[in-house]
């Protein structure tokens, strides 16, 4: 891949801006080698907690009739044990790979994000942000200073890089400096949106955790809102998120802030995605004159 | 996409089989292919795979047999269900003219659906289905009516070939595998197994798979085909041995 | 149209749920006869500000290709002195008509309300939510203290029922509490969730805004949770409202908890939306065997 | 649908007529008729509404004169604008066979899409088009060679009839009206209204109007056509003399 298309986050340097988003695989040795046969320039995996965790039961994700996917996983995952699996399978296939992790308590993060460190992992990505699983959730991530202890304690252990990842919230702004200010590297920005679908016979929510995460299109101008926003407070490196379906939506994210970004849904419905995200990336920058999408990063902000 | 369906009838085709009518309130959108399936949901219990028995104008039929929760609500429980799907790749018989289809136990449950494109290719099908107990069979004619030949087997020796339908299949194929264009297989992972093991160098054999289906979306990875980096829900049920062969070995080891 | 589908909220009687949301013309008495004339069985207007507003310089709106639509009208209005010749339009129609306010301090608030009231009005609608426009807007909703004065305020001076709308935020049940404590006899939820859009090209925000709400099918899962939660908490009379397209849509929203629906983005884009949502409504009533569509409501709720 | 387009090139058609070529990043989706409009969006500035002067091949034409910022910067400014449309009814020529357009001023920008419209479904199209001063005039024919005759009028009266079009044209349907099908008017509301008087009754008269469009899609109703419960952007711009009949007396009290 041409060099236009480097990028470098969270002191990372990979060769491209496009990375899976995660919870889309990133449990198993086995999906480290499907996302990146499918050309993520990195791998996020799946949230790890200290235990394994079984997930709730299906319906666990339901593809939306008004667009998008609701979703509520549950944090299924191995537990810690399972990082080492993946870290060494993304070693072997040349690919960088970011951790997600979350936790019940301060003590937990600290934890697992040990492990990823120990295990050779690339970044960690402290997900603050579930929309869906109680007390490991967007209440975390919704409050400033609990952002702050959690990125701050992470932080001050390791000498990977630290992302924290947010969800949307009324203090997101202030939640993202108080991030940067602990010592976060970047930020990903956004999680799923809290949403709900009924079945209109059987009048029962349908997914088995009633409430799930929106995803996909749907959420894509609120994210670009966040990081535009953010960019224009802190100016920090961001990891754009939500909804990014086409290269359109990922010139959107750049123009707004975001150094890199994250596809999820997107990838369930077009394996080829990430493909034509890069070519009409290259295009565009071509039609522009822009010979290094880094230049581009922010540009909508005057 | 999700969508709406009222059980309209339950049909009780042996001692252990079920075949349930679904009136979907909106059709599937596509026509499903052949060993495709679809994730049905019943409210407030749970949400299990199951292959497209038979489709035609805004009815689905799904032919089981009651191993859990999932399934005795299937039986159990009327008003109305979810369906997802169809999900998978399926198969298509577009150029083919002859073809054995093997089945075991519930393996038999896609056959209606693929019986019908047969006939409508003018594709000859002829059917091995091998179950425990002999008590489990139906006349496959019934809901199958345009295949050709059809072999029983049966471990408790009561009807049919004495013994399991792989060895009822290996030593037909022995015979007969020139006469088939391909082989679609069925059932317990073993039996897939032996049959690519032993037949898969006499005719091109396709087995269809069964594994934890959550999300039929190629999201959670629940459907990992372990060793093999592929997702049941996404990338199957329909592989030829050689994709899958690993996978099968691998199974078989646990 | 016949008995099934009459619904009783906030105190009104009106033949059929579906109302049109606020900010969909209603602001010039020819635009309610265009309301009347398709088929809404009360008409909801512009919000009303005690001064006239211009609004905001075009492009105030623009349609996303992710779906939906992207708006910063900016509040134009005709001010107080708008709001008797509407009132005097719906009473010529036959039509209930509830006023939508948005003030500055409680005083705007309580003095349009007068004005809405001594011109005959139905109802009034506490427009607290608007998520574009400085002051006037999400601020507001997101506390439920100043939901509570500004509520309780209104609620305390008017005889008409008094509806509060409130947007999407972080804590939207509390302040759908307050809003009831306050005296609110209703509540619409929600309103269009703050968002951007860039053209990519010149690396412009396309609105003249920058930011807008986005409104139409992908907010509709999160404007449902939402509506299934301010039910499940307070059992309130709840005007949904957000993405609502179809019947299926509207039926969601009934089994969530709603007892009437306002349809905004879909109108624009389907002039028959409203007599296309009521023909299914009845369908499904008839499959399900109900006779009455109150009986429905909340019916999610186990 | 938004959709960028760059600005490709400019032609300067008269004293204060220009002709602006954009060039389309991706189609408009849709074979825009005549008398639609668009919605072009000056980054930074305004956006616009702006007749369809001519559509091919994902190039778009619009033909304006400078007024304010937003027409100043259509004219001054380079590089990349929005597009929003096509809005608007527009008309379809499909049942007639010979048609009169009457333009006064800017109202002849419509004209090159609706001659190629009328070429294609062989519809004899004569032109009418009046302007205060002669200098604004331009040859229509360069932008749409297929019409048949062309009758200038001039206020200044240097070139072709002296006066107004809506003289011209009530004198030349006073003889010719039975020629024609319908008859086209596209111009200043007082002109819509002379000619709706006077004409009306002789033939069938459609009017293109014009309105403060802001949002474009029936929402922000900036584009009602008091007295009369329609709205430009929506209903229009195109409308018999009859439905808008109280809304161009209306407005011309004022
Ligand atoms: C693609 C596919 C097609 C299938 N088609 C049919 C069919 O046509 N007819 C039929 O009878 N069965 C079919 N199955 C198997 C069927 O899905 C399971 O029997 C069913 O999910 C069991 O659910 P339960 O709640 O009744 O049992 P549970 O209580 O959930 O489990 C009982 C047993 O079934 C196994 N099982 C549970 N869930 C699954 C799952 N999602 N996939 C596979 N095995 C599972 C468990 O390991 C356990 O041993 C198919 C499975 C797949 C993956
Ligand atoms: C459906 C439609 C099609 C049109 N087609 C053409 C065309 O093909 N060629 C052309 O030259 N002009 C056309 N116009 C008129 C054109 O839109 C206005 O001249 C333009 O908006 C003025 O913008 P401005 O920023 O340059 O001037 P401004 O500074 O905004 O205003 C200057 C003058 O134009 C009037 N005006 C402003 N905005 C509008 C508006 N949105 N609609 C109508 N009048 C307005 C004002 O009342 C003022 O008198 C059309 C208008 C409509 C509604
Ligand atoms: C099926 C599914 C599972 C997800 N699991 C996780 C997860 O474990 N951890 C996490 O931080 N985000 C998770 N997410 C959220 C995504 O990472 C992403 O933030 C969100 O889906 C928005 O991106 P998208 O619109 O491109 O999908 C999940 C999303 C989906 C659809
Ligand atoms: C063009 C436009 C203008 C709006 N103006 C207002 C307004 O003045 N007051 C208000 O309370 N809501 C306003 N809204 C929000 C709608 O009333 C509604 O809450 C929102 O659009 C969600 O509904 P929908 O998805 O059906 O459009 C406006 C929405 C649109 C699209
Ligand atoms: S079932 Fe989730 S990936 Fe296949
Ligand atoms: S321009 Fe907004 S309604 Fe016509």
């Amino acid at each position: 891949m041409s060099g236009i298309l480097n990028t470098r986050i969270a002191g990372l340097t990979l060769e491209h801006p496009v990375l899976n988003a995660s919870g889309i695989l990133g449990s198993d040795p086995e999906h480290i080698d499907i996302l990146a046969s499918h050309g993520f320039s990195a791998i996020v995996t799946k949230t790890f907690t200290l235990n394994p965790r079984e997930g709730y039961n299906p319906p666990i994700l339901v593809e939306l009739r008004s667009g998008g996917f609701l979703n509520a996983i549950g944090l299924a995952n191995p537990g810690i044990q399972g990082i080492k699996p993946l870290v060494d399978r993304a070693k072997l296939l040349g690919k960088p790979i970011i951790i997600s992790i979350s936790g019940n308590s301060i003590e937990e993060f600290t934890k697992i994000a040990e492990v990823a460190e120990d295990s050779g992992a690339s970044a960690v990505e402290l997900n603050l942000s579930c929309p869906h699983v109680k007390g490991l959730g967007l209440e975390l991530g919704s409050d400033p200073f609990t952002v702050f202890l959690v990125a701050r304690e992470v932080s001050s252990i390791l000498k990977i890089p630290v992302i924290v990842k947010l969800g949307l919230s009324d203090r997101i702004i202030e939640s993202a400096g108080k991030a940067l200010e602990a010592g976060a590297r970047a930020l990903t920005l956004i999680n799923t949106i809290r949403a709900l679908a009924i079945d209109i016979y059987s009048f029962k929510p349908i997914l088995s955790n009633i409430y799930g995460g929106l995803s996909g299109p749907p959420i894509k101008p609120i994210a670009l809102r966040v990081v535009y926003d953010v960019y224009r407070e802190h100016r920090a490196e961001i990891i754009g998120c939500g909804g990014i379906s086409n290269w359109t939506d990922a010139a959107e994210f750049i123009l707004a802030g975001a150094r890199a970004i994250q596809v999820g849904s997107a990838f369930l419905k077009n394996r080829k995605v990430v493909y034509e995200i890069l070519e009409g990336i290259k295009k565009w920058m071509n039609v522009l004159g822009y010979s290094s999408v880094e230049s581009l990063v922010g540009r909508s902000h005057v | 996409m999700f969508r709406s369906a009222k059980k309209t009838r339950i049909m009780i085709l042996s001692e252990k089989y079920y075949y349930v009518e679904f009136s979907l309130l909106e059709d599937l959108g596509v026509e499903p292919r052949p060993l495709q399936f679809v994730n049905i949901w019943i409210p407030g219990v749970d949400e299990v795979p199951m292959s497209i028995s038979q489709y035609t104008e805004e009815k689905l039929y799904v032919l089981f047999k009651v191993v859990g929760e999932g399934t005795r609500g299937l039986r159990d429980r009327w008003g109305f269900f979810g369906v997802k799907g169809p999900l998978g790749n399926g198969i298509s018989l577009n150029n083919y003219s002859r073809v054995l289809f093997i089945a075991g136990g519930t393996g038999i449950a896609p056959l209606p659906l693929l019986a019908r494109h047969a006939e409508r290719n003018g594709v000859e099908l002829d059917v091995i289905w091998g179950v425990k107990k002999s008590s489990e069979l139906f006349d496959v004619k019934t809901l199958a009516p345009s295949v050709n030949n059809v072999y029983y087997a049966s471990e408790d020796c009561i009807v049919g070939y004495c013994g399991r339908a792989s060895d009822l299949a290996e030593r037909f194929l022995r015979e007969h595998a020139w006469r088939y264009d391909i082989v679609i297989c069925v059932g317990p992972k073993n039996m897939l197994l032996d049959i690519c093991r032993k037949a898969g160098s006499l005719v091109d054999v396709y087995v269809s798979l069964e594994a934890i289906v959550k999300c039929g979306f190629g999201a959670c990875g629940s459907c990992i085909l372990k060793p093999i980096p592929k997702l049941l829900c996404t990338d199957g049920p329909v592989f030829k041995c050689n994709e899958v062969y690993k996978h099968l070995e691998w199974n078989s080891q646990y």
